[in-house]
C-alpha cells in the first residue's frame, strides 16, 4: 500500500526547539492513525449506535455529553448530540462500522484522510492550549477521555483529553500545517520536543 | 457573552453564529401565499428586551440554538436545541 | 460679520468670551406643531433645517429623548463618501457629497470637512476588478473615482504593509479623493444651531413614549414632557426604530438593531493623511485632527440595544489593523464605544412616507448614517413637505423588500448581519 | 547618589544601578524605579508639554493616571508613544524620549499658542477656519489648508512603521474569582477566596502586590503595612488554586463576567526570554469578580495648578517611601481634606521641611491638627492657593484667605517659597470597571465623590472601591467579599488590626479657588475652568456635551483626575447639585491597551493557510500560488520568460489541444446521508435529484430563500442514501451552515446528516482531447470509456494502488474527469497522472487558464453569482423545475426579480483587438470625456486561444436581446474605450461536442 502523506511534512523538525535550555514542558507528534471516522445516529438511536462502538472497536463509552474513553490504539468520544468521532492506529474502520451501523441506525463517514491528529503531552499542555481555544481545559472541568468540539478562529478543532497531560486534536487536514506551526510557535515559551 | 450551549457548556460568543429573529415560521414549501413569504425572510421582531432567536454554535457541535437573550442588558434566561423544538413561532401573515 | 468667524472670534476674545450665546435655546414643548421630528439625531436635525430652509415650514420641533445628538451622530467613525456599487446608492451618497462639501459655510458652523480621500485596498486580481466596477459605476455617474497601484498606495501612506509576502498582499486599490472626514459632534451641534434659528423648537430630555391616533392616522406624540400633537410626524430615530416603531404598534420592521463598535488610540503625530479601508476583512481607519487613530469593523453580529460591544470583534479589528500597519502594534486603544445600527434586510436606507398615515420613516441606515446626513435631512424635509419622495429617495422605499426590488451593494440577501 | 534620593524607598534595590537615557542624557536608577521616580530622583522636574498650549508639565501622580509625563520609549525602530512615565519600569538600555514639543522640551516653539489663550479657548475651531465662499480657497479648501498645520501641532506622540518584532499572545482563563487590584482589599478578598478552595486570579497592574500598603507607611497586625502586604502575598504563593498576575491591568468588563486583562509581560526587561510575549492579554471568564481597585486622588483647581513641581499629595508619598526620591527640599501642602496630611508628615520624615499647609477648611479635628503640628509647618486654615511662580520648576505660591460658605478671597496675597506643592482634592474611587458593568453610579455628598453603581453582572466591591477608604475597612470587606465571591460564609478569626493615621474622609465640597490666571480641570488637554464655564455659556450642559465640546476627560487618562472636578465647576455654573449634571458612562478600556496585544496571536498571521493535499507538489513545480480565501491555489506554472497571460494561453491552448491536469481539491465538498438525502437534496437545489440514478452526478443549482442565485456545483450519488455535493470553493462555508440550518430548524424529520469531506478528498480535473487516454493508462480496476463512464458517470477503480472515484464531467468543455482520491495519496495520484500524460503532451494548468476556458465556455462563477443576479439573469432557468417546490422557488417570480431592465449575461468580444479589463463598464454611446450610460460590466475577461480573440464575460441591460449589436466598453479607471460585439456567453463549442465526445 501506498503511504500517505503528512500534511505537517515540511514543517515537521523532530528534536527540541525554543526555551528548552531548563527541560522542555510539552512535546507534539502527530498521532497518524489509520482510521478515523465519524458516526452520527438519528434521534431515539443513539444507544443502538454507543452499542454498536462497542461491538466494533470494544470500547463503552460513558454517558454524558463529550464522553469518551481510549484504550489499545482505538479511541472515541462524542463531540455533538448524537454524534462521535473514533479513530483507530488501524486502517478498515470505516467499512467495519459500515457493516455494524445500518440505516436505520444512523450514518457512517469516513473522515480518514480529511483530518489530522496533532497530540500535544506535557506539563504545561493545558497552557499552551489555553493560547488557542476559549475552554476550560482543567482537569475537573474537562476530565480525561472525553472530548470538546471547539475553534480556533477559522481552524475548527476536536480535542480529545487521551491523558492528564495530553491531548489529541482532530483538526482539518487543510489547515493542520497551519496550526501545526501556530502550535510549535505558542509551544516556544515553554520548550518543546517534536517526537 | 458567553452562551450555554446545551450539548457544549458555556462557551465564548466567537464560537456562534447568529441566525436572526426566531419567531418567524417558514410557510409549508408549497405554499402560494406571497405576503407569508415576504414576511419570513424580511420582516423581524426587533424586541428592546428578551428576545427569541436562533444561534447555531457553529465552532463548537454545530447545533441551532433557540435562544431568549435581553437585548437591552445581553442576559440569556434560556438556551435550547432548536430542532424538534416547537417552540415560539409566529405564524406569518397573509392573504394567499 | 458673520456670527462665528476670525474676527468674531478675536472680539469676543478680548471681552473675555462672555457674550457668546446658547448655539440653540432650550424651549418647552407647544402644544401642536406642523411637523413633529421624533429624534434630535443628525438625521433628525438636518431635517429640521431644511424644512425651514427649503420648505420654509418652521413650526416644527425636534424631540430628543437624550442630550442632543446622543445616538449614532457622536458615535460614529466620521468617515464622508459616495463610492458605491448601486446606481441609487451612488446617486444619493454623491448629492450628500456636494452638500458635505458646502456645509461649514452653510451653516456657518465649520463641520471640519476634509476632503482627504477614502482609499479601498484591494488583495487579489479579483477584488480589484470588482472595484474597478463600483469605480467605473462612479465614473459612469459621474463621481470621482480612480485606481491606485501599490507603488503609488506606499507613497500616500508609507506606514502600510505593501510587501508581496504579507499574507494579503495589497494588489492595489480604489481611491475616492473628494471623500474624508468631517467633526461628528460639530455636524449634529451646526444643524441644531440653524434650525434653531430658524424657528424650529429643539427639545431635549424628551422621550416620546406613544403615538396619538386617530383611527390608523398619526395625529401626535405622548412624550415624558405631555402630548404634542403635530400634523406630521416624522421618525428619524435610526437605531431606535424597533422601539419607536413598536410605540406604533409597528412590531415587525425589515431591520435588526446591530452594535457597531469604534475604536480611538491616543493622540499621535500626523500618521496617515486618508481614510483607508481593509478588503480582506473588515476594517477602516482615519486619524482625526487631534491625532487619534479612529477604526472600526464589523457589527457584533446579533440584534442589541445596549449601545456596549463584546471582545471578538476587539480581537478581530485590531488583528486586521496591524496586518496593514504592523508598526501599529505598541500604539494603544485608548477608548472604544457601542452605536446600535438599523441593519436593513438590504443594506440600503429607507427614507418614505408612512407606514401610517401622518407618519414619515427614516430609517435603515446600517454603516452609512452619518456620511448621509445632509441628504438624508434635504430627503426626508422633501418628502415630509412635499408628501412624495424626491428622486433621490424615490428607491428608499419600505415595500421595496416584499417587491424584490432591494439595493443590495453587498449582495448578502435578507442576512443583516452580513451588510 | 542623585540628588534626591533619600534612604527610604522599600521597592529600590540600592545595589542594582540600572543605565537609561532621557532625550539623549545617560541617567542611572536602581532596580524598582519607574522612569519617573528615577529621573525625578536625578532632579529632572519637566517631563513633558501639554496638547494644546505646549506649557511645561512635570509628574501629576505616581501611578496610571498620570497625564503629564507622556514619553515614547524606542527599542530599535519600533517606537512605542504615549506612555505615562510613572508605568515604565526601567532597565539597562531602556531608551525614552519625551513628545509635542519642538526643537526641544526645555525650549518648545509651539508654547507661543500660550499666548492665543483666550481665542484659542474651548470649540474656538468650530467658529473658525471656513474661509471665503468664493474663489480658490473656496467650499472645503481653506479648511484643509489650515487643518495640515493644526493636524502637524496637534497630537503626542509619534508612531512607526516598522514592524514590531515582539510577540504577542492571548490567554484564556477560568476561574471562580478574579480579584481586580491587590491592595489590602484585594490581598484579604483573594485570601479568603482561596482559604475555600475557590480558583482564583488576582490581578495587579503595578509590578508589586499590596497597592498603599506599599506606601501609606501604616502598620497591620503589628507588621509595617508593607511588610505585612508581602507576608500575604507569600501565603498567597503558596495556594496552588491561585493564580498572581503582576503588571496586569483589567481594562475591560464584558458580557457573563467576561474580563478582559493586559499583562506586560517584558516590558521591564533588557532582553526578553526566548518564546515570551511583550504582552499578553487574558480573557477571564470568572465565576464572580472582587472589584478592589482602588481610588484616585483628585487634584484641586486653582491659578497655575499645573506648574512643574505640583503634585498629589499622596504621589508624593509614594515617590517618597516607595521609591526613596524626595520631590521637593521645600514642600507645601493645599488640601480640602484629611488625607493629605499623611502625605505631609511622610515627607516630612523622610526629609523635607514642610513649609506651610493651607487647608480650605476654616477648622481641623484635634487629631489632624496634631499631624499638621508634627510636620512643623505653618498651618494656615481658611486659606487657598491663588498662584504658583516658576518656570520649569515651582519656586513659589501665592495664598490668600479664602471662604469655603462662598468662594471668596479677601485679604492681602501672601507668598511662600516652595519647591514642591502637595495638592489633594480628595478621592475618586476606581469604579471604571464596575461602571461598565453596572448602572449609573451614585454620588456621595458627603464623599463628595461617584460610589459603585448597582452591579448589573456578578461583582463585589472593596475597600476604597466602595468610598471606605480606611485600611481597616478595607481589610474588613475585602475579607468579605472574597468569602461571598467564593461562596462561602463568614469565619469567625480575628481580622488584622491596624494601626493609622486618623482622619475624616470625607473632603470639604471645594474643588475651584477661582483667581486670576489659568485654572486646569484637564491637564492634558488644557481644558480650564473657564473652558468649562465657556460651554456652559454656550448651552454645552450635558456631562456628555461639555466633554465632547471642550474634549474635557478624552486625553489619554480618560478623565481620571479630572472627571469630578470638571462636573463640579459645570454644576455651580448651572447652580445644581453634581447629580444632576450627571456622570458619564465609563467604556473600555480601563487604560489604554496596546494593539498588539488585543491582536495578539494574530499579529503577523491574521489568517491560517488553507492547502491543498499537492500543494508542496505544486510550488516545487514552478507555480506561482495565488490566495484564494483562506486557499492558495496554482495560478499558473510559468516557464521561464513567461508572462502571466503567455503562461496561461500556453496552458489553455495544450489543454484543449491535448490535455491539462488542474487541482480541484479546494472546492468544497459535503457529504449528504440518510434515508430522506435525495427529498433534500430536492428541496436545496432547483433541479431534481431525487431521479438521478446511483453513481451518477449531476449539476446543480441553488438559490437562496429570497430567490436570487446562490451557489451551483455538481452532487454524485454515491449509494442510494449517500451523496458528495460540490460547492465553489468560495462558498463551502456558507452552503455548508444553509444546509445544516434547513435540516436543524425548518425540517428537523428530514433523517440526513451533512458533513464536509472537502479535506477527505484531493482532486484533479484532468481534461482535453487526449485526458481518456491518459486515464486509461493510469487507473486499473475499470474501464474509463465512454460506455463504462459516460458523461456524468462515477466508477471507482484504482490508480498506482490508491484507491480513486473517476466522475466524468467539465468545467473545462474538453472531454474531461474528476478523480478524487484520499488526501494523504493526493500527491501520489497527481505524480502519476502527469508521468501517465508526459507521453501525450499533458500540461499543468492553474486557475488562469481554468479561467480561461470557463470564460470560453461562459460557465458562471462566483463573479457572476454575485449575490445580486437571478437564476434567469444567468440563463439557468431550465434549472427550475416546476414539479417541485425548493428553497427560494416562491420568492423568485417577484416583480423585482424578472424586470425586464436586469442585468444579463452575455459574452463580449472585443472588436479593437485588444486586452479587456474586469470591470470595466458597457456603454451604447461612447464619451470619453464625460463617461455615462453604463448598460452593464465586465464580469471575467481573458485572451481566448480558442478564439485567437479578446473575449469577456459581462452582466448587460437586455441581455439577450443585444446579441449581435454593437456596444463599446467604457473603462475610464484604466482609460480603455472601444468597440465590442455583444454575442451569446457560450463562445466555445456551443454545444458541448468536446465533453460529450
Amino acid at each position: 500500500m501506498v503511504e500517505r502523506l503528512s500534511p505537517l511534512e515540511p514543517d515537521f523538525h523532530p528534536g527540541s526547539h525554543g526555551n528548552f535550555e531548563h527541560g522542555v514542558d510539552v512535546i507534539l507528534t502527530e498521532t497518524r492513525p489509520g482510521s478515523i471516522v465519524q458516526l452520527a445516529a438519528w434521534p431515539g438511536e443513539e444507544k443502538k449506535l454507543i452499542a454498536a462502538i462497542r461491538a466494533v472497536t470494544g470500547l463503552a463509552l460513558p454517558d454524558g455529553a463529550g464522553g469518551g474513553i481510549s484504550s489499545g490504539g482505538k479511541s472515541v468520544f462524542g463531540f455533538a448530540p448524537g454524534k462521535f468521532t473514533v479513530a483507530d492506529d488501524a486502517e478498515g474502520l470505516a467499512e467495519a462500522f459500515a457493516k455494524a451501523v445500518g440505516p436505520a441506525i444512523g450514518t457512517v463517514t469516513d473522515l480518514s484522510h480529511g483530518r489530522t491528529v496533532i497530540r500535544i503531552a506535557g506539563p504545561k499542555a493545558e497552557w499552551v492550549l489555553a493560547k488557542f481555544f476559549a475552554i476550560d481545559f482543567a482537569l475537573p472541568a474537562f476530565p480525561v477521555g472525553s472530548g470538546r468540539s471547539t475553534a480556533h478562529h477559522d481552524v475548527f478543532a476536536q480535542i480529545h483529553r487521551s491523558g492528564t497531560d495530553q491531548f489529541d486534536i482532530h483538526v482539518f487536514r487543510s489547515f493542520a500545517r497551519s496550526f501545526w506551526k501556530a502550535l510549535c510557535h505558542a509551544s516556544e515559551e515553554v520548550g518543546y520536543e517534536v517526537q | 457573552m458567553l452562551i450555554t450551549c446545551p450539548y457544549c457548556g458555556p462557551r465564548d460568543v466567537i464560537e456562534f453564529t447568529y441566525q436572526g429573529d426566531g419567531n418567524r415560521e417558514r410557510p409549508e414549501p408549497a405554499s402560494q401565499n406571497f405576503e407569508a413569504w415576504n414576511a419570513y425572510v424580511y420582516d423581524r421582531l426587533n424586541p428592546a428586551g428578551d428576545h427569541n432567536e436562533i444561534w447555531q454554535h457553529s465552532g463548537g457541535c454545530r447545533s441551532h440554538l433557540r435562544v431568549v437573550r435581553n437585548t437591552l442588558t445581553h442576559e440569556i434566561s434560556s438556551v435550547a436545541f432548536a430542532r424538534g423544538d416547537h417552540g415560539p413561532r409566529r405564524k406569518m401573515e397573509g392573504k394567499s | 460679520m458673520a456670527e462665528y468667524s476670525a474676527l468674531s472670534l478675536l472680539a469676543n476674545a478680548l471681552k473675555g468670551n462672555k457674550d457668546w450665546k446658547p448655539a440653540w435655546r432650550k424651549p418647552d414643548p407647544k402644544a401642536s406643531y406642523d411637523v413633529i421630528i421624533i429624534g434630535g439625531g443628525g438625521h433628525g436635525l438636518s431635517t429640521a433645517y431644511y424644512l425651514a430652509k427649503e420648505h420654509g415650514i418652521t413650526n416644527v420641533a425636534v424631540l430628543e429623548k437624550g442630550w442632543l445628538g446622543s445616538g449614532n451622530v457622536g458615535r460614529n467613525t466620521t468617515a464622508v463618501r459616495s463610492n458605491y456599487l448601486l446606481p441609487a446608492n451612488t446617486r444619493f451618497y454623491e448629492h450628500s457629497m456636494k452638500m458635505w462639501e458646502g456645509l461649514s459655510h452653510e451653516l456657518n458652523y465649520n463641520v471640519m470637512f476634509s476632503q482627504r480621500g477614502c482609499l479601498n485596498l484591494a488583495h487579489t486580481p479579483a477584488q480589484f476588478d470588482d472595484y474597478a466596477r463600483r469605480g467605473n459605476a462612479m465614473r459612469h455617474l459621474g463621481v470621482d473615482a480612480e485606481l491606485m497601484t501599490p507603488a503609488e498606495i506606499k507613497r500616500l501612506i508609507p506606514a502600510l504593509d505593501i510587501s508581496s509576502n504579507a499574507r494579503f498582499p495589497v494588489v492595489g486599490g480604489l481611491m475616492q479623493r473628494r471623500a474624508g472626514t468631517a467633526r461628528h459632534d460639530a455636524v449634529a451641534w451646526g444643524y441644531a444651531r440653524g434650525a434653531d434659528r430658524r424657528g424650529v423648537d429643539i427639545i431635549e430630555n424628551c422621550e416620546v413614549t406613544g403615538f396619538l391616533r386617530d383611527g390608523d392616522r398619526v395625529t401626535g406624540v405622548t412624550t415624558s414632557r405631555g402630548d404634542i400633537r403635530a400634523k406630521k410626524v416624522a421618525v428619524a430615530v435610526a437605531g431606535s426604530t424597533g422601539r419607536v416603531m413598536q410605540l406604533a404598534g409597528v412590531d415587525t420592521m425589515p431591520i435588526e438593531s446591530h452594535v457597531l463598535q469604534a475604536f480611538v488610540t491616543e493622540s499621535l503625530k500626523p500618521f496617515i493623511d486618508t481614510v483607508v479601508t481593509f478588503g480582506m476583512g473588515h476594517f477602516y481607519m482615519s486619524q482625526s485632527d487631534k491625532g487619534g487613530l479612529v477604526y472600526g469593523g464589523d457589527i457584533d453580529g446579533y440584534n442589541s440595544y445596549a449601545q456596549r460591544g463584546n471582545l471578538p470583534i476587539v480581537d478581530e479589528v485590531m488583528s486586521e489593523m496591524l496586518a496593514l500597519f504592523p508598526g501599529l502594534a505598541r500604539v494603544r486603544m485608548l477608548r472604544s464605544w457601542g452605536g446600535v445600527c438599523d441593519m436593513s434586510m438590504d443594506g440600503s436606507p429607507i427614507i418614505t412616507m408612512g407606514p401610517l398615515p401622518g407618519m414619515y420613516l427614516n430609517c435603515g441606515w446600517c454603516y452609512g448614517g452619518f456620511k448621509a446626513t445632509p441628504a438624508s435631512g434635504w430627503c426626508f424635509a422633501w418628502t415630509i413637505a412635499k408628501d412624495q419622495p424626491h428622486d433621490f429617495n424615490a428607491p428608499f422605499t419600505l415595500d421595496r423588500f416584499h417587491r424584490g426590488l432591494v439595493i443590495d451593494d453587498k449582495g448578502q440577501g435578507a442576512n443583516p448581519r452580513l451588510h | 547618589m542623585s540628588p534626591r534620593r533619600i534612604e527610604t524607598g522599600n521597592r529600590i534595590d540600592r545595589l542594582k544601578t540600572i543605565r537609561f537615557t532621557f532625550d539623549g542624557a545617560a541617567y542611572t536608577g536602581h532596580a524598582g524605579d519607574t522612569l519617573a521616580s528615577a529621573l525625578l530622583a536625578n532632579g529632572v522636574t519637566l517631563f513633558g508639554r501639554s496638547f494644546k498650549y505646549h506649557r511645561p508639565r512635570g509628574l501629576l501622580s505616581a501611578g496610571v493616571e498620570e497625564p503629564n509625563a507622556l514619553v515614547t520609549v524606542l527599542r530599535g525602530d519600533v517606537r512605542e508613544p504615549n506612555i505615562a512615565a510613572t508605568m515604565v519600569e526601567i532597565h539597562d538600555g531602556l531608551v525614552a524620549i519625551s513628545q509635542n514639543r519642538f526643537p526641544s522640551l526645555s525650549w518648545d516653539i509651539n508654547a507661543v499658542n500660550q499666548l492665543g489663550g483666550k481665542i484659542l479657548s474651548a470649540g474656538f475651531y468650530y467658529k473658525t477656519f471656513m474661509g471665503p465662499v468664493i474663489g480658490p480657497f473656496k467650499g472645503t479648501r481653506f479648511w484643509m489648508f489650515c487643518e495640515h498645520f493644526i493636524r502637524r501641532a496637534a497630537g503626542l506622540g509619534r508612531a512607526g512603521s516598522a514592524a514590531d518584532p515582539a510577540r504577542y499572545e492571548r490567554m484564556n482563563a477560568f476561574c471562580d474569582v478574579l480579584v481586580v487590584g491587590s491592595g489590602p482589599a484585594g490581598l484579604m478578598a483573594a485570601k479568603a477566596a482561596a482559604d475555600q478552595g475557590a480558583r482564583v486570579i488576582l490581578a495587579e497592574l503595578d509590578p508589586r502586590f499590596g497597592g498603599s500598603a506599599n506606601w501609606s507607611d501604616e502598620t497591620i497586625d503589628g507588621l509595617p503595612s508593607a511588610d505585612w502586604a508581602r507576608r500575604a502575598v507569600k501565603q498567597l504563593e503558596g495556594h496552588d488554586n491561585v493564580r498572581l498576575l503582576p503588571r496586569t491591568t483589567v481594562w475591560g468588563y464584558y458580557d457573563n463576567n467576561t474580563l478582559a486583562a493586559l499583562e506586560r509581560v517584558s516590558d521591564h526587561k533588557e532582553n526578553p526570554g526566548k518564546g515570551e510575549p511583550l504582552h499578553r492579554y487574558w480573557a477571564i471568564r470568572a465565576g464572580s469578580v472582587v472589584l478592589a481597585t482602588g481610588a484616585f486622588e483628585r487634584p484641586l483647581v486653582f491659578p497655575g495648578n499645573d506648574r512643574p513641581g505640583v503634585m498629589l499629595a499622596h504621589a508624593a508619598e509614594r515617590y517618597a517611601n516607595e521609591f526613596g526620591v524626595l520631590p521637593g527640599d521645600k514642600v507645601a501642602l493645599f488640601t480640602n481634606n484629611d488625607s493629605a496630611y499623611r502625605s505631609a508628615l511622610a515627607l516630612k520624615k523622610a526629609g523635607a521641611q514642610i513649609v506651610a499647609i493651607a487647608d480650605v477648611r476654616p477648622e481641623l479635628s484635634g487629631d489632624v491638627r496634631k499631624l499638621a503640628e508634627e510636620t512643623e509647618a505653618e498651618i494656615l486654615t481658611g486659606h487657598a492657593v491663588i498662584a504658583t511662580e516658576g518656570g520649569r520648576a515651582l519656586t513659589g505660591l501665592k495664598l490668600q484667605r479664602f471662604d469655603m460658605a462662598n468662594g471668596g478671597l479677601t485679604g492681602d496675597a501672601r507668598s511662600i517659597h516652595a519647591d514642591c506643592l502637595l495638592m489633594s482634592g480628595g478621592w475618586s474611587p476606581t469604579i471604571h470597571l464596575a461602571s461598565q458593568a453596572g448602572a449609573r453610579a451614585e454620588w456621595s455628598p458627603a464623599r463628595q465623590a461617584f460610589l459603585p453603581p448597582q452591579p448589573t453582572q456578578k461583582w463585589i466591591g472593596a475597600g476604597a472601591f466602595t468610598g471606605s477608604f480606611s485600611t481597616a475597612e478595607a481589610i474588613a470587606e475585602g475579607r468579605a467579599a472574597g468569602l461571598a465571591a467564593a461562596g462561602g460564609s463568614s469565619t469567625p478569626t480575628a481580622l488584622p488590626s491596624v494601626e493609622a493615621a486618623p482622619g475624616d474622609p470625607d473632603p470639604a465640597p471645594v474643588f475651584e479657588i477661582r483667581a486670576k490666571g489659568k485654572s486646569f480641570v484637564d491637564f492634558q488637554h488644557d481644558v480650564t475652568a473657564e473652558d468649562v464655564r465657556l460651554a456652559h455659556r454656550e448651552g454645552f450642559v450635558s456631562v456628555e456635551h461639555l466633554k465632547r465640546y471642550t474634549t474635557l476627560g478624552m486625553a489619554t487618562d480618560q478623565g481620571k483626575s479630572s472627571n469630578v472636578p470638571g462636573l463640579s465647576i459645570m454644576a455651580e455654573a448651572l447652580g445644581k447639585p453634581i447629580p444632576e449634571v450627571g456622570t458619564t458612562r465609563f467604556r473600555p478600556p480601563f487604560a489604554p491597551v496596546s494593539i498588539g496585544s488585543l491582536a495578539a496571536e494574530r499579529f503577523g498571521d491574521l489568517k491560517p493557510e488553507r492547502l491543498t493535499p499537492m500543494h508542496d507538489w505544486h510550488v516545487d513545480n514552478g507555480a506561482t500560488m495565488y490566495s484564494a480565501g483562506l486557499w492558495y491555489r496554482p495560478m499558473i506554472y510559468g516557464l521561464s520568460g513567461e508572462t502571466i497571460e503567455q503562461a496561461y494561453v500556453r496552458e489553455a491552448r495544450a489543454t484543449r489541444e491535448t490535455a491539462g491536469i488542474v487541482d480541484v481539491s479546494t472546492l468544497g465538498k459535503i457529504a449528504i446521508q440518510g434515508p430522506d438525502a435525495a427529498e433534500f437534496l430536492d428541496r436545496v437545489y432547483t433541479n431534481m435529484f431525487s431521479t438521478l440514478a446511483v453513481g451518477k452526478a449531476r449539476y446543480g443549482l441553488m438559490l437562496r430563500e429570497d430567490g436570487f442565485a446562490f451557489d451551483d456545483g455538481t452532487t454524485w450519488r454515491l449509494g442510494e442514501q449517500d451523496f458528495l455535493m460540490t460547492t465553489t470553493t468560495a462558498n463551502a462555508g456558507k452552503v455548508m451552515q444553509h444546509l445544516e440550518y434547513f435540516l436543524d430548524v425548518i425540517w428537523p424529520e428530514l433523517k440526513v446528516h451533512v458533513t464536509s469531506v472537502t479535506d477527505q478528498w484531493a482532486g484533479a480535473a484532468i481534461g482535453g482531447p487526449k485526458a481518456r487516454q491518459i486515464l486509461a493508462a493510469s487507473v486499473t480496476g475499470t474501464a474509463v470509456d465512454n460506455v463504462t463512464l459516460p458523461f456524468m458517470g462515477i466508477v471507482r477503480g484504482e490508480i498506482s494502488g490508491v484507491p480513486v472515484m473517476i466522475c466524468r464531467l467539465s468545467f473545462s468543455g474538453e472531454m474531461a474527469f474528476e478523480v478524487y482520491c484520499g488526501a494523504g495519496y493526493g500527491t501520489h495520484v497527481w505524480e502519476t497522472l502527469v508521468a501517465a500524460g508526459k507521453p501525450f503532451g499533458l500540461v499543468t494548468y492553474g486557475l488562469e487558464a481554468l479561467g480561461t476556458m470557463r470564460i470560453e465556455k461562459g460557465h458562471v462563477t462566483g463573479a457572476e453569482i454575485d449575490g445580486r443576479t437571478t437564476a434567469r439573469d444567468l440563463h439557468l432557468d431550465w434549472m427550475l423545475s416546476k414539479k417541485k417546490p425548493f428553497i427560494g422557488s416562491a420568492m423568485m417570480d417577484r416583480e423585482g426579480l424578472v424586470s425586464s431592465d436586469r442585468l444579463e449575461l452575455v459574452g463580449l468580444m472585443a472588436l479593437d483587438n485588444r486586452p479587456l479589463n474586469g470591470g470595466a463598464h458597457i456603454v451604447e454611446e461612447l464619451d470619453e470625456a464625460n463617461p455615462h450610460g453604463s448598460i452593464g460590466h465586465i464580469t471575467a475577461c481573458c485572451y481566448s486561444p480558442a478564439l485567437g480573440k479578446h473575449i469577456a464575460l459581462a452582466l448587460v441591460k437586455g441581455g439577450k436581446a443585444r446579441h449581435g449589436t454593437r456596444a463599446h466598453v467604457s473603462d475610464p479607471l484604466r482609460n480603455r474605450f472601444g468597440p465590442v460585439e455583444i454575442v451569446s456567453n457560450h463562445f466555445y463549442d456551443p454545444d458541448g461536442s468536446r465533453m460529450h465526445g
